[in-house]
């Protein structure tokens, strides 16, 4: 290895080195800074979206008003769901798979550690590109769904969205990948599938939803680009086209997207909810499994959101049963939690705050959404304010809480400080009262038949109504001061929190067990599994009669070794991998290449394709070394 | 080849030891011979007549077709079990969503029922 | 640790395993054009449709392209056993059946064309041209990757005990045949065997 | 945009007799689906009950009292006939809903039998609805026109502009009190039965999201007694009433027709006269205008004012892109234009005939 250790140091390829700094940032291949990066990023999306959200609600605050006009509102409302969904919440479930996913399995990277880079700016970049719509002629308006033919409507600039979406699923596709094989084929000596912490194998999950559902909305994605750009006729009734053919597209995908966006914050809760309850977490197995089924039948379901539309009888029928067995895998979950606080010693911190509070919000928009599956009344809820209510309950209520329940949860291990619990839990009885009183009164004003995406809010439908959307936005106002509050504890915390140490939860996993932040390899030793809740196994032995008791520290050098990441004394002997441009530069070319597929430009687009080529060429031939994913074989000896 | 043995974790598959059987460019030409006579099979179809028994002969002769070229030359058929799933677990998924997609759109989407 | 060759879990290769994954997933983005095509087999809004095929033509790119899946596995089998020389000479080859059947679909692509059947007309003819065009899109990254192998064997970068990208390639490539195969299958034969009968 | 303001303060005060609301159902097709989201709402309040029970008891029974950490609570990994409780109970309830969900599905999209079965086919514009009574061979928009206690089938699909799929977008069909909603598809057929157990106006809005004025296409449905409907009928057959030569009336017929407008009127709207047959038309048949409450997808009081309003300035009254052919476009009519168009189609009234 010496020649390429050599070769990295010096030369045209030499690979940047600088471990802090802002170049550190753009040329990073550790896990655990692109976890940090998506995590801002995804804070700054969050921002918008909820402006835009600001907006409907201001709209929508008094019947008939028009603060902003039909055009600016539907633009609005697009990028709302589609910020939301494609650049917050699914995100940042990646910003907590990149961090956490190879502590917990005890590894030093992900596997592929510059295609992590890549996935990160390939988000970044579809994003930037979606926003740059509102610059270039006005941002989409046929709302996240898309439904063609409205959206291959050229002034429904959904251009934007079908390419934009495409650049952000790819950052998907490749992450997917990158954690699958990070989680089947580099976990720690000893950590076997049923020790596996919960969280992992709910990304284990998500990450082949997303393998096999992003590939889905690709195909319907190309073929509204094709539409709405080159004059392709998969959807145009004029020709023969069906556009009832997006809608399964969209859904086939869509479904399974609703639990890509859930199934990581029920891994997060189901860390949590056993750490502040000082037990187990109770039907590991059951737990476990009942999320591989809700992944497994969340593929069967997607006509439910179309029972209205051109759709039969028993197609109709078959997805209603389905849909609502969908409750059964769901119930186990949730009894399971309950019963994990069930008998404990609950620790009532803001992190435990937030879990309780998704089990409970989530259960909430569960049960609407077994409603939703009733086909006849669907008829009626379908589109109304009682879907919107619905499904902020479960994103908001479900996979927000539950995300930011992880924030708190696992900020004292990425800055090594503990979060303000004054404000922390300021921070969520905030967000409680103001989440409710958003969304609360959404499912009385949708049952009295207020229906979604309307500019304006209809006078005809009457008092009732008007007071139940007023009550909506004060919420959204009170939202608004809970999320201040919410980034100005982060801020403060990261500038000026206490010291945690390593453990502050007497926590489980094996994330604790190195320092906070922690180091650049992550372990100096790799620790060898013996149990499921490795780490806590560590901290505690069992007395005579079976419970554990907890191993005082100093009892015995023996243990105090076995909780604490040996410091790696022979630190040279851990490559790391090197920073490198090459993602940055290659994903770079995305833009060039958006505007140029949107503007069926060829001369842009044989830049673009020069630039990714180059970007990659360099990805190629850049020096690697031992540690690196490109890392040559050992030539075996003959 | 996934593996050096010298370098592989203790839980490798047992059975992906894979030198024992390993194919030989002869093997490969004897597999390629059976795809080339598969093709013309498949040709067949369209200069004979097959009557109502073309298009089954088709879907076998497609399928052979595929499970040959995995097995053999994406060596499936030697690897471990773990790359089989993938592929036909993708296989299998894609071909139940998008049949089930099919019959919908075709056979159930009639709104005006009697 | 990261990469391939030390230890892992399941005793895998990274990048083997990794490309298997994604394989997987490929099944579903094919299959969604392949569902639109069938979906819209009559949809021709009075344009030609299966009918324009011609089963001879497209029968004999097919077998140029399986055949290349021969040469390539072939090519592997030279670099494990570390024969450069033969490896290369394969690789070579394999790109070249490549580049014939793209050529055969461009041509095929111009008939068409000329016979009216034109990308934006029906839906029939927005779903083939999709279909097989990201075919042939795959069909063509998997020669760019071919080529760069072959010059990354003559720069010394790969050598001759390190066939992983090989194999890596040599799976993409079966993969593509084998898309080809479904491909030529429900999309040419059984389509024009239907309208026959 | 004051005019929108103004307007929408008239609309606040006219607001009228009516509901959307889908929880008072007016009829069997909504009763049906009512009858079975009421169970299932306090089915599901019994669990929300029972979870956030559980959680309340939880937090206050097993709450840390101290700060004493030496101490662990009992380790409880699972209990499996816990997990079998809570998979079958939940199993055992939704199968429950199930066999009614199913049969009620079938029973709201069977055609119905009744022989009297008024057929009623809809057509989904941007931004407005298209009635045709083949029976009866109607043209209306926007206000459907029904008999009380008589199943209404109806046949809806999407166009745009006119009959033409081409830019046809998808819309729904929705009139909560009388049933649940329908996609209308462009370049297909599906279908939705309605009825009205009382005479009324009941309201509804298009429920697929449909662009840029979709919260202006709302619709309602009048349900009359049989003797008024039949009256309907009679008034909607026959042909509109020619005024006399020399009138305002009458000069406001010549420029509706073309006569000095940069475009006639009557490219996009037929006013039915008797000497030719009738068909449909690109923009709202206008042959009895004024047996109409409201226009423009229902969303304004249809009067004078508000037509002096609409042909003066439409796109400030609707969002609309009659660039593209979709909508009304402004004919940049001057008052006296304005003055005789109005004149005329206030005329346009079966009542007075
Ligand atoms: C995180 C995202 C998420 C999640 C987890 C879910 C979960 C569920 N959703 Fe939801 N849904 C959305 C996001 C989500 N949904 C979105 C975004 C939309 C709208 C898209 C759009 O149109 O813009 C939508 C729309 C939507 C519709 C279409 C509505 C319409 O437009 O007409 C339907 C219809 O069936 C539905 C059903 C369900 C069901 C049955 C579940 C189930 O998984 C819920 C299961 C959970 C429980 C039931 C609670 C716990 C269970 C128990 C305590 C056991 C006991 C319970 C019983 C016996 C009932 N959802
Ligand atoms: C995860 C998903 C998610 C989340 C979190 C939210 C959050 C909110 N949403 Fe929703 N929403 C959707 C997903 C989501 N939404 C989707 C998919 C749709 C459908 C779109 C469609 O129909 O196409 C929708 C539609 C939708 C509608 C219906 C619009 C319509 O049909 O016309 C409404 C109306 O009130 C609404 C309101 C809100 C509000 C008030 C919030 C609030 O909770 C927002 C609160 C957020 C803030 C207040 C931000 C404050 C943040 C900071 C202060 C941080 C600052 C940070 C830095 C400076 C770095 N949303
Ligand atoms: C290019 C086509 C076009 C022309 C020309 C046109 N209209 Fe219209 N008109 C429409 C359309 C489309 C609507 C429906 C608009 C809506 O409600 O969204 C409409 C609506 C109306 C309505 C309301 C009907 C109802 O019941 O909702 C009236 C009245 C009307 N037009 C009168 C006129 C008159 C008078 C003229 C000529 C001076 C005219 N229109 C010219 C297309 C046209
Ligand atoms: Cu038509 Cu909404
Ligand atoms: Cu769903």
């Amino acid at each position: 290895m010496a020649s390429a250790d050599t070769a990295k140091r010096g030369g045209l390829m030499s690979r940047p080195t600088a471990e802090t700094g802002w170049t550190s940032w753009l040329t990073t291949t550790d896990h655990k800074k692109i976890g940090i990066l998506y995590f801002w990023t995804t804070m700054i999306f969050f921002f918008l979206g909820g402006v835009e959200a600001g907006l409907v609600r201001f709209q929508l605050a008094q019947a008939e008003t028009s603060l902003i006009t039909e055009e600016i509102y539907n633009q609005m409302f697009t990028m709302h769901g589609i910020t939301m969904v494609f650049l917050v919440v699914m995100p940042l479930s990646a910003a907590f798979f990149n961090y956490l996913i190879p502590l917990q399995i005890g590894a030093r990277d992900v596997a592929f550690p510059r295609l992590n880079a890549f996935s990160y700016w390939v988000y970044l970049f579809g994003g930037i590109f979606l926003y740059s719509s509102f610059f270039l002629g006005g941002a989409p308006n046929a709302a996240w769904v898309a439904y063609v033919p409205l959206s291959t409507d050229a002034v429904s600039n959904m251009g934007f969205y079908a390419i934009g979406l495409q650049i952000v699923g790819l950052s998907s596709l490749a992450a997917a990948v990158n954690f699958i094989v990070t989680i089947l084929n580099m976990r720690a000596p000893g950590m076997t599938f049923m020790r596996l912490p919960v969280f992992i194998w709910m990304s284990l999950v998500t990450n082949f939803l997303l393998l096999f559902a992003i590939p889905i909305i690709a195909v319907a994605l190309f073929m509204l680009q094709f539409d709405t750009i080159y004059g392709a006729q998969f959807f145009q009734p004029a020709t023969g086209g069906d556009p009832v053919l997006w809608q399964h597209l969209f859904w086939l995908f869509g479904h399974p997207e609703v639990y890509i966006m859930i199934l990581p914050a029920m891994g997060i809760v189901s860390e949590i909810l056993p750490t502040f309850s000082k037990k187990p977490l109770f039907g590991y197995a059951a737990v476990v499994f009942a999320g591989a089924a809700i992944a497994f039948i969340g593929f069967g379901v997607w006509a439910h959101h179309m029972f209205t539309s051109a759709i039969g009888p028993v197609a109709r029928s078959a997805f209603s049963l389905a849909t609502m067995f969908i409750a059964v895998p769901t119930g186990i979950k949730i009894f399971n939690w309950v019963f994990t606080m069930w008998g404990g010693k609950l620790r009532l911190n803001t992190a435990m705050l937030f879990s309780i509070g998704f089990v409970s919000m989530f259960t909430i928009g569960g049960l609407s959404g077994v409603t939703h599956a009733i086909v006849p009344h669907n008829a009626q809820q379908h589109d109304t304010y009682y879907v919107v209510a619905h499904f902020h309950y479960v994103l908001f209520g479900g996979a927000l809480f539950g995300l930011v329940a992880g924030m708190y949860y696992w900020f004292p291990k990425v800055t090594g400080k503990l979060m303000n619990e004054s404000l922390g839990k300021l921070h969520f009885w905030t967000w409680l009262v103001g989440f409710n009183l958003t969304f609360g009164p959404m499912h009385m004003s949708g049952l009295l038949g207020q229906p979604r995406r309307t500019a304006v809010l209809p006078g005809e439908l009457g008092g009732t109504v008007e007071i139940y959307n007023l009550l909506s936005t004060i919420g959204y106002v009170v939202l608004v001061v809970s999320s201040l509050i919410f980034i100005t504890n982060l801020i403060k915390s990261i500038k000026g929190g206490e010291p945690a140490g390593l453990d502050p939860w007497d926590a489980r996993t094996l994330e604790w067990l190195t320092d906070s932040p922690p180091k650049h390899y992550n372990f100096g030793t790799i620790p060898t599994v013996t149990h499921r809740d490795e780490f806590w196994h560590r901290k505690y032995a069992e007395d005579e009669t079976g419970t554990p008791v907890a191993v005082p520290a100093g009892g015995s050098e023996e243990h105090d070794a076995a909780v604490r990441d040996s410091e790696a004394e022979a630190e040279e002997h851990i490559h790391m991998p090197d920073p490198s441009y090459w993602p940055l530069v290659m994903t770079s070319g995305m833009l060039p290449m958006g505007y140029a597929l949107l503007y069926a430009s060829i001369p842009l687009g044989i830049v673009a394709v020069l630039w990714m080529l180059v970007g990659m060429f360099g990805w190629i031939i850049e020096p690697v070394a031992e540690g690196d994913d490109d890392e040559p074989e050992p030539v075996p000896a003959h | 080849m996934s593996a050096n043995p010298e370098t592989s974790a203790p839980q490798a598959d047992a059975e992906h030891d894979e030198h024992g059987h390993h194919p030989t460019p002869r093997d490969y030409v004897r597999i390629a011979l059976i795809l080339a006579v598969l093709t013309l099979m498949e040709y067949s179809t369209y200069v004979f007549d097959f009557g109502g028994l073309g298009i089954p002969l088709l879907v076998v002769l497609i399928a052979v077709k595929f499970v040959y070229v995995a097995s053999w030359f994406m060596h499936l058929k030697f690897d471990t079990k773990i790359f089989s799933r993938f592929m036909y677990g993708g296989l299998a998924l894609a071909f139940t969503l998008y049949v089930l997609t099919l019959i919908i759109i075709l056979f159930a989407s009639a709104t005006g029922m009697e | 640790m990261t990469a391939g060759a030390h230890e892992t879990t399941l005793g895998l290769d990274h990048r083997k395993l990794a490309m298997w994954v994604f394989l997987g997933s490929e099944f579903l983005f094919f299959g969604g054009f392949i569902a639109a095509y069938l979906l819209y087999l009559d949809t021709t809004a009075g344009g030609p449709g299966v009918e324009i095929f011609d089963i001879p033509f497209t029968t004999i790119s097919s077998f140029v392209l399986l055949m290349s899946s021969l040469t390539m596995v072939l090519a592997h089998h030279a670099h494990t056993k570390g024969d450069m020389r033969r490896m290369r000479l394969w690789v070579l080859a394999t790109a070249g059946q490549g580049a014939v059947f793209l050529g055969g679909q461009v041509f095929e692509f111009n008939v068409f064309w000329r016979e009216g059947l034109i990308y934006g007309d029906s839906p029939f003819a927005s779903a083939f041209y999709t279909l097989t065009g990201f075919h042939g899109i795959h069909v063509f990254i998997g020669i760019l990757m071919l080529l760069g192998l072959y010059s990354l064997t003559l720069t010394g970068k790969i050598k001759p005990g390190q066939p992983i990208k090989t194999e890596m390639i040599g799976l993409y490539w079966h993969f593509v045949d084998i898309i080809w195969v479904l491909i030529f299958g429900v999309v040419y034969l059984i389509p024009e065997l239907a309208l026959l009968e | 945009m004051t005019a929108i303001v103004v307007l929408a303060l008239t609309l606040l005060l006219a607001a009228c007799a009516g509901d959307q609301s889908a929880m008072h159902p007016a009829g069997p097709y909504a009763q049906g689906p009512h009858d079975l989201i009421v169970p299932v709402l306090w089915i599901a309040l019994g669990v929300f009950i029972l979870v956030q029970g559980l959680i309340v008891v939880a937090i206050v029974r097993f709450r840390r009292r101290n700060e004493d950490d030496t101490e662990l609570p009992v380790q409880v990994h699972g209990n499996t006939r816990l997990e079998i409780v809570w998979t079958i109970i939940p199993a055992v309830i939704l199968a429950a809903i199930a066999v009614p969900t199913v049969q009620t599905i079938f029973e709201t999209m069977e055609e119905p039998d009744d022989p009297d079965t008024l057929l009623v086919e809809v057509i989904g514009h941007r931004w407005w609805w298209e009635y045709y009574y083949p029976d009866y061979d109607i043209y209306t928009a926007n206000e459907l026109v029904m008999p009380v206690d008589t199943p209404v089938r109806l046949e809806l699909t999407a166009a745009d502009p006119g009959r033409s799929p081409e830019d046809g977008v998808i819309h729904s069909y929705w009139v909560p009190p009388l049933a649940g909603k329908q996609d209308a598809v462009p370049g297909q057929v599906t279908h939705l039965n309605l009825q009205a157990d009382e005479p009324g106006t009941y309201l509804g809005q298009c429920a697929e999201y449909c662009g840029l004025s979709h919260v202006n296409m709302r619709n309602r449905a009048i349900a009359m007694t049989d003797e008024d409907f039949d009256t309907w009928v009679d008034q909607q057959t026959q042909p509109a009433e020619v005024p006399e030569e020399g009138t305002l009336e009458a000069e406001g017929r010549e420029m509706f027709y073309g006569e000095g407008l940069s475009r006639s009127c009557a490219a996009c709207h037929q006013i039915w006269e008797g000497d030719t047959a009738r068909a449909p038309s690109q923009g709202p048949d206008l042959t009895h205008l004024m047996s109409r409450d409201e226009f423009a997808g229902a969303i304004y009081d249809l009067d004078e004012e508000h037509l002096r309003d609409w042909l003066a300035n439409p796109l400030e009254m609707k969002a609309m892109q009659p660039e593209r052919g979709i909508g009304m476009p402004d004919l940049n009519l001057s008052d006296d234009e304005v003055d005789a168009l109005v004149a005329y189609l206030l005329t346009l009234d079966p009542e007075d005939s």
